[in-house]
């Protein structure tokens, strides 16, 4: 039982990493997920979150086998 | 409705009359068909560009695409769409993007052409980075009102 | 800029690609291509139809044509504009009329095809007769505003 | 020295021919060409006419070697 957390772009580049797991252990919101895996950095004001790929705020909640991303503004087209 | 996502070039003419050709049902009833092709530039910001990639979050990118065209056809009188987007390494001239619709009436293809490039480029999780001539790369920071920026 | 007027039919798709070809000097500069295609229906208000004929004033059609896209490009910012239209006996499935708009950036392309259209629809001296399933012909008495008329 | 005389689609065969050529003795307005050539013949509401190829109300004046043109709303696209 794990949230699978997932960076795109030039997030991803700022953290260098694409992804995280999570163990699940209670329910908490998208910004808490950040906090726990990105302990002192702050998310960039900028930055989108989706949970199960559709888009959430960040004080959305977060439940066990979701996948939780975290991204910049999209530029595609 | 068809929505693909490409990793190699593609000719967007090519795409339309194959797709074209195999909805044989809509022979005869649409009267108007609205496309849009989107191409990469070689300049862009004042900038030359050499190359670019784009990036896309797999399966988030269709299902937010399908919601959009599942939204634009309830709300407009439509026939059939396709939507067809690169993602990989492109260069100057290459198609990044394809959006066609068929409809009985004008007003409603243009209409709904328009709305799927606008929430194509504010809300589906592609992101672009151009590699300058200088071999310097940046990504795109945000997507503009489709207009000439004062630069 | 090229108008064409034809009297025999034409693939709007191979038309796009011999003019993008042909104008090599925008190649790498158009970020946006807006296309609309009018294409014959076998029905229009609420009847069977198995033909059209299109009539036109000869010269008047150019020198309309010609104005509507002059204004177009002063308006916005476009770098190319192709109009295909078919005079004569069209049959459904037959191409009627095709805009292609390049430009640099989306929302001048967008623009201007609609802008060349709904002109052209309202100004631009061509008239259709159709030929129903009964024989009878008729005059199309106007154009409509391009949305599903409530008939 | 005359005006030639255009006209078109349905005007034209409810007319039952395509064109006329008028001797040009004076200036005279676009609707007294009409009725000069068309006596008895009222011009429809919705006719629209054209001096060389432009648009022009009823009440333009037209000279020598102009063509004139009156036909019903387009219908084109």
């Amino acid at each position: 039982m794990s949230i699978k957390v997932r960076y795109f772009a030039s997030l991803k580049e700022l953290l260098g990493r694409s992804e995280d797991e999570l163990e699940f252990v209670e329910v908490m919101s998208v910004i808490e997920v950040w906090k726990q895996l990105n302990i002192g950095i702050e998310l960039p004001d900028n930055i989108l979150a989706a949970i199960n790929m559709e888009y959430v705020s960040l004080d959305s909640l977060v439940n066990k086998d979701d996948e939780v991303a975290f991204f910049p503004p999209v530029t595609g087209g | 409705m068809q929505v693909k996502i490409l990793e190699t070039a593609f000719d967007p003419l090519q795409e339309i009359q194959r797709y074209q050709s195999s909805a044989g049902s809509m022979k005869g009833k649409y009267g108007a068909t609205s496309i849009f092709i989107g191409t990469m530039r070689d300049f862009n910001d004042g900038d030359n560009i050499k190359g670019m990639t784009v990036e896309h979050y797999s399966g988030m990118t269709e299902v937010q695409l399908g919601k959009i065209i599942t939204e634009a056809m309830q709300k407009w009188q439509v026939l059939d769409v396709l939507v067809v987007h690169r993602v990989g390494d492109l260069y100057p001239d290459d198609p990044i993007v394809l959006v066609a619709v068929w409809s009985t009436h004008r007003g409603d293809a243009f209409d709904v052409s328009r709305y799927i490039m606008e929430a194509l480029k504010s809300k589906v999780p592609f992101w672009k980075k151009e590699i300058l001539q200088s071999e310097a790369a940046r990504w795109v920071d945000k997507n503009t009102d489709g207009y000439k920026r004062h630069e």
